[in-house]
């Protein structure tokens, strides 16, 4: 089976679209003759043409507000913002625009738009470069938000993006980038919206995603030994959340843990912890808890970065509390 | 008293025929008795939130509108009733809009700052300053990308010049000599702000410079001079030799929005400005052409008041959204 | 006692700091020579002079970053964002520079500064006018987050957070401005990060901000007369959250309502759920619930803002079912 | 063959005296020692994350400084250490940060990209793009509210102009008629896209005119040009009359960052710009002058790079930050 990179996943993702469908096209700050700053795009530019695979001046209000016009008239951009650190610079017409075009229109335009951008930290980046940006969109409608966090997700959720008819915002992680895996031949387009059960087990249901996953599943290795059953989802994408599958999986083990590489407040895992709090309250057997950065920034320093960003001891301590409750 | 500077057209403005002058009149006054009868409904309680009217401006949106071709794409401001109807939106359709109505061109969920009808080429009004100008710029790749031959038209204000995303848009517009034309209308103030407490040039054209783009100060009122100039623009735009960014000359009659009454005007301008307005301009070339006469202009004039008034009858009748519409057209589904 | 719209409480706020500290700027869009779009600061420039109190050209970016700038030299700055629906314009400077600034320096600078903003729906402005801010920036480290719901807390929490050494954002409710309240003649500046229990009960706790906690009074009014007593909570602060006063009433009554104004998504009512299915799990007798806009966006035409908001009746029902859950 | 224009200065350009060019010299060494040794560190893993060195700009940030007074303030970009060192930071801080290190001028908290000194008026180098022009434009408010004479700075790229908050400063800037200079150090590249790619104008100081302010393009690489052409700015910043925007023209000799080899240079160019380095420049008019000889010269390098050896030490043996460190800073408590 073929062994890709999570960098080169993303590549073989677009290409694929792009070779699939002409009205798809790309552009970003350095994509295009250069390839990318973390090479995820080489070749494109020669294979596409310059037309198709567009460098761009460093204004990120305007290329992605340029991607929502380009897709209410017929195109199906994928603009590369190449930080998610600078969602923030093209906030307005990612959450006023973008999320609300359709909306604010009564339904007259689709708009099939994918941006791409590249999150996380744990790469010593500071505090500007390494953030995950996922919980500054997710309180606006509007949008589907995707976290891939292997090859296989990687290559399919892209694809998966650049096929739908409504925006899309694919978080890849940076730190992830080498990570290899198979990709088997007939991956196809994936469907947005599905969490997937990495790992089963029956006495904890820990969720999370991208390098939280990673981490989670070296957390639940560990306490099998000790006979700890860890089931672990990833939720692959945040926005539609897939709910379903994380209750499914409470009801079986009464343990929620939820590991998330964002400062506590105000992100998705209070919306898991809500949902146990809601649908899950009957079957629930101990406190749910959440491992993340509580009120820590990404930081430069390594040890200081280290401690913010959740571990596989603190994942693991959070999961092993949880199954001892009583 | 107050002197008004017209800028001097950079082009020959020859007489539109007989015909066009006619649709741009009708246009004009349509778009008139529209925006005076909004701002009757809105103080009778009849239009919630906020509402930008144009009044003073039509020769700038007609003016274009004329020059326009089937698609041809525009984005506007929150003031882009006159854009709308120029473009052909239908009266009812905006009226119902601003009434919440299903009807309305975008079933209510818009209202006044969102006109849109994308059959005629109109992608978005918007309530962010600035922000219809990059989506515009994508409309224009789009054209570009495909080969169309069609333009894509954006109108924003004086005091949207010194918002980021207008100098990001005009950048990448000239890089990637984009079919785009920038249209300002300066209306000389931004809300209650005269244009040189918040910018420090007299002629927004001079900004062009800094893209390498063509910059032009038109006048505004005068519908002709405004579709001469514009068609140069998009003459050069469907060629293939990039933007423009034209600077309209005009002025607003009412208030920013909703109760203002324009505290801020020294006195005497807005008596200036009713002298260059551009229904009186086109009106008074027609009638010394001999194409018109009073009779007859008082009889378009109420011949649109009848069909405003109608179209409010109407749209009065219409039905409100119901629980069914709350989650609709957020997500295409399919 | 002095009664005082709502209004009126934020201009006499701000002009009580600006007569107590000279290093008090204010600026924004047309908040000087005409007072502001919602009428909030008439009188000032008059009274403190036009350096002290400008309007900026329309250039969000520009004059919150100057007023992070401005804050770092010696000022105390007061910017004004009209409608917090334009927080994404300049959110840039608020999330990566303003809320960072201090600790990318390794606290070489204080941030005394101050954004005022208007949000929140149900006047009919539309879309992108009507939004409702907090979630955007609570899950980024670094700001305090103040949501005044009465006159008395809009004068001394704005007075608190122009005094505060640390960036606030003081987010105005603007269907609120016209409600009229007491504010006491020795309201001087209060404390921000505490929530206050506004109405005491037994049977159910409900936690809300702003319009929120005013519906949230009414549906307790009601229910009153069906014997269920309800516990109103309103947070004035989200950053820091003041998780004490909300534990405390879940302990006594068992049972939690949240109540936003804002999607369902990444939101503070997640964070509440999560602490009531943490720490507060051994004393929930019923289902966390949690009232708010759903997946709805706010809407332009009146029937459907009406029904996207919770409204009385909304709350009400999800009290009641709370509160006959055992 | 690569020709590169050399900008004629707009001022008269009179040579420094001898203590101030000797200054210069050790400050422009020292930078480019530094920088020098970062890369080497970088490369064998001893700082993490990435760095953009300014090897081959030094002349601009040290003629800048050379015409600061106390009080005066800097912001600056990613590419910052010029700057620090320009001003006076240590180049121990320097390296402790990188490193990571309590010690570190930004307790660690900072790195790379964030080089921080209040008490050098270094208000901080930031790592988006054009974040700092509307910080430094804040800092002007203050010296002009405060009336304390003090000036305000911030360094920027030639690709830096393209995003709002370009247009945005300067045009506040000049509304309120600031003491900010604006320093574009214009290296030809913004990462791996050449100029022209992004940006349609080739001397980016015409986009003065948009903000009625002057613009200068500047010889950078002439630390002495620099100097003359910065002072007169500053003067008329201190004088009240508000900002100005200088383009310096310089050139980096090594990648945007990282491991970054700079494939898109045409051939020649970066050994043409050499030619101009500004070392080389100061070293021959100096030597030309009497005031130095090659031995000379070469203690000099020596020292710096003693000085900047013994910095690495130094900083290899602070300590990290702990667990206490996490939350401090995020808030002032008090
Ligand atoms: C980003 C942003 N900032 C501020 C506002 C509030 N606002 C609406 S219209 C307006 C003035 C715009 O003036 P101008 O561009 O001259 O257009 P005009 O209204 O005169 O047509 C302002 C400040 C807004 N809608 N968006
Ligand atoms: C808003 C934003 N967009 C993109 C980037 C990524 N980036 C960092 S440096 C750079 C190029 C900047 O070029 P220029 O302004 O010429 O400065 P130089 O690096 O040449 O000194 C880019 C695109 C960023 N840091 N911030
Ligand atoms: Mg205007
Ligand atoms: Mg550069």
């Amino acid at each position: 089976m073929p062994v890709l990179t999570y960098r080169e996943a993303v590549r073989n993702a677009l290409a694929d679209e792009m070779r699939a469908d002409e009205n798809v096209v790309f552009f970003g700050e350095d994509v295009a003759a250069a390839g990318g700053v973390f090479k995820t795009t080489p070749g494109l530019q020669e294979e596409f043409g310059s037309k198709r695979v567009r460098d761009t001046p460093i204004s990120e209000e305007a290329f992605i507000g340029a991607a929502l016009g380009a897709a209410i008239t017929g195109l199906r951009p994928v603009a590369e913002l190449m930080f998610a650190d600078f969602i923030p610079v093209a906030m307005d017409q990612i959450v006023n625009q973008i999320a609300k075009y359709r909306y604010m229109s009564g339904g007259q335009f689709m708009v099939p738009l994918t941006i791409r951008s590249a999150q996380g930290g744990g790469v010593g980046f500071g505090t500007q470069h390494s953030q995950t940006a996922e919980n500054w969109l997710l309180n606006t409608p509007g949008l589907k938000i995707v976290l891939p966090g292997t090859p296989v997700d990687a290559y399919g959720l892209l694809r998966g993006a650049i096929r739908e008819n409504n925006p899309v915002i694919v978080l890849e992680h940076k730190g992830l980038y080498n990570l290899k895996g198979e990709v088997p031949d007939d991956t196809g387009v994936l469907e947005l919206g599905k969490a997937k059960v990495v790992r089963a087990g029956r006495h904890v249901t820990v969720v999370g995603a991208q390098l939280m996953v990673h981490r989670a599943l070296e957390a639940a290795e560990t306490l099998a030994k000790d006979g700890i059953e860890v089931e672990v989802i990833d939720l692959r994408t945040l926005a539609p959340l897939d709910t379903a599958t994380v209750l499914e999986s409470i009801k079986k083990t009464g343990r929620l843990v939820v590991v998330e590489e964002a400062p506590h407040t105000s992100s998705w895992g209070g919306d898991l912890a809500s949902l146990a709090a809601d649908e899950g309250i009957y079957y629930l057997d101990a406190p749910v808890k959440r491992v993340n950065m509580g009120r820590a920034m990404f930081a430069y320093s390594e040890p200081l970065e280290t401690l913010a960003i959740p571990s596989v001891e603190r994942i693991t301590a959070a999961i092993r509390e949880t199954a001892y409750t009583q | 008293m107050v002197v008004i500077n017209i800028p001097q057209p950079t082009v020959s403005v020859t007489p539109l025929d007989v015909d066009t002058r006619m649709t741009a009149l009708r246009k004009m006054l349509e778009i008139r008795l529209t925006e005076e009868k909004i701002q009757e409904m809105f103080l009778a309680n009849l239009i919630r939130g906020t509402t930008h009217l144009c009044i003073g401006q039509e020769g700038v949106s007609t003016g274009v509108a004329s020059a326009l071709r089937k698609g041809d794409t525009v984005t506007c401001t929150y003031r882009g009733h006159g854009h709308a109807l120029a473009l052909g939106m239908s009266v009812k359709a905006m009226i119902a809009e601003m009434m919440g109505k299903t009807s309305g061109c975008c079933k209510g969920k818009g209202g006044s700052m969102h006109m849109t009808d994308a059959s005629i080429g109109l992608l978005g009004a918007n309530a962010i300053v600035g922000a219809q100008l990059p989506i515009a710029v994508g409309a224009a790749l789009t054209a570009s990308m495909k080969n169309t031959g069609a333009i894509s038209v954006t109108f924003f204000g004086d005091a949207a010049t010194n918002i980021g995303a207008f100098h990001e848009s005009l950048n990448l517009a000239s890089v990637w000599k984009l079919p785009v034309i920038f249209v300002c209308e300066n209306n000389r103030y931004g809300e209650y702000s005269p244009q040189h407490w918040t910018t420090p040039v007299e002629n927004l054209s001079v900004r062009a410079a800094s893209y390498n783009i063509p910059g032009v100060t038109v006048d505004g009122q005068d519908v002709e001079t405004v579709h001469a100039e514009f068609k140069v623009a998009a003459e050069r735009a469907r060629a293939g030799e990039g933007p423009t960014f034209l600077e309209m000359k005009t002025y607003r009659y009412l208030g920013h929005s909703r109760t203002d009454t324009g505290p801020y005007r020294p006195p005497g301008e807005l008596d200036a400005w009713k002298e260059r307005d551009p229904i009186l301009l086109l009106k008074v070339k027609m009638i010394a052409d001999g194409q018109l006469d009073e009779v007859e202009f008082g009889e378009l004039r109420d011949a649109a008041e009848r069909h405003v008034a109608e179209a409010v009858e109407w749209a009065k009748q219409e039905p409100y959204p119901t629980e069914a519409d709350l989650l609709t057209d957020i997500f295409y589904e399919g």
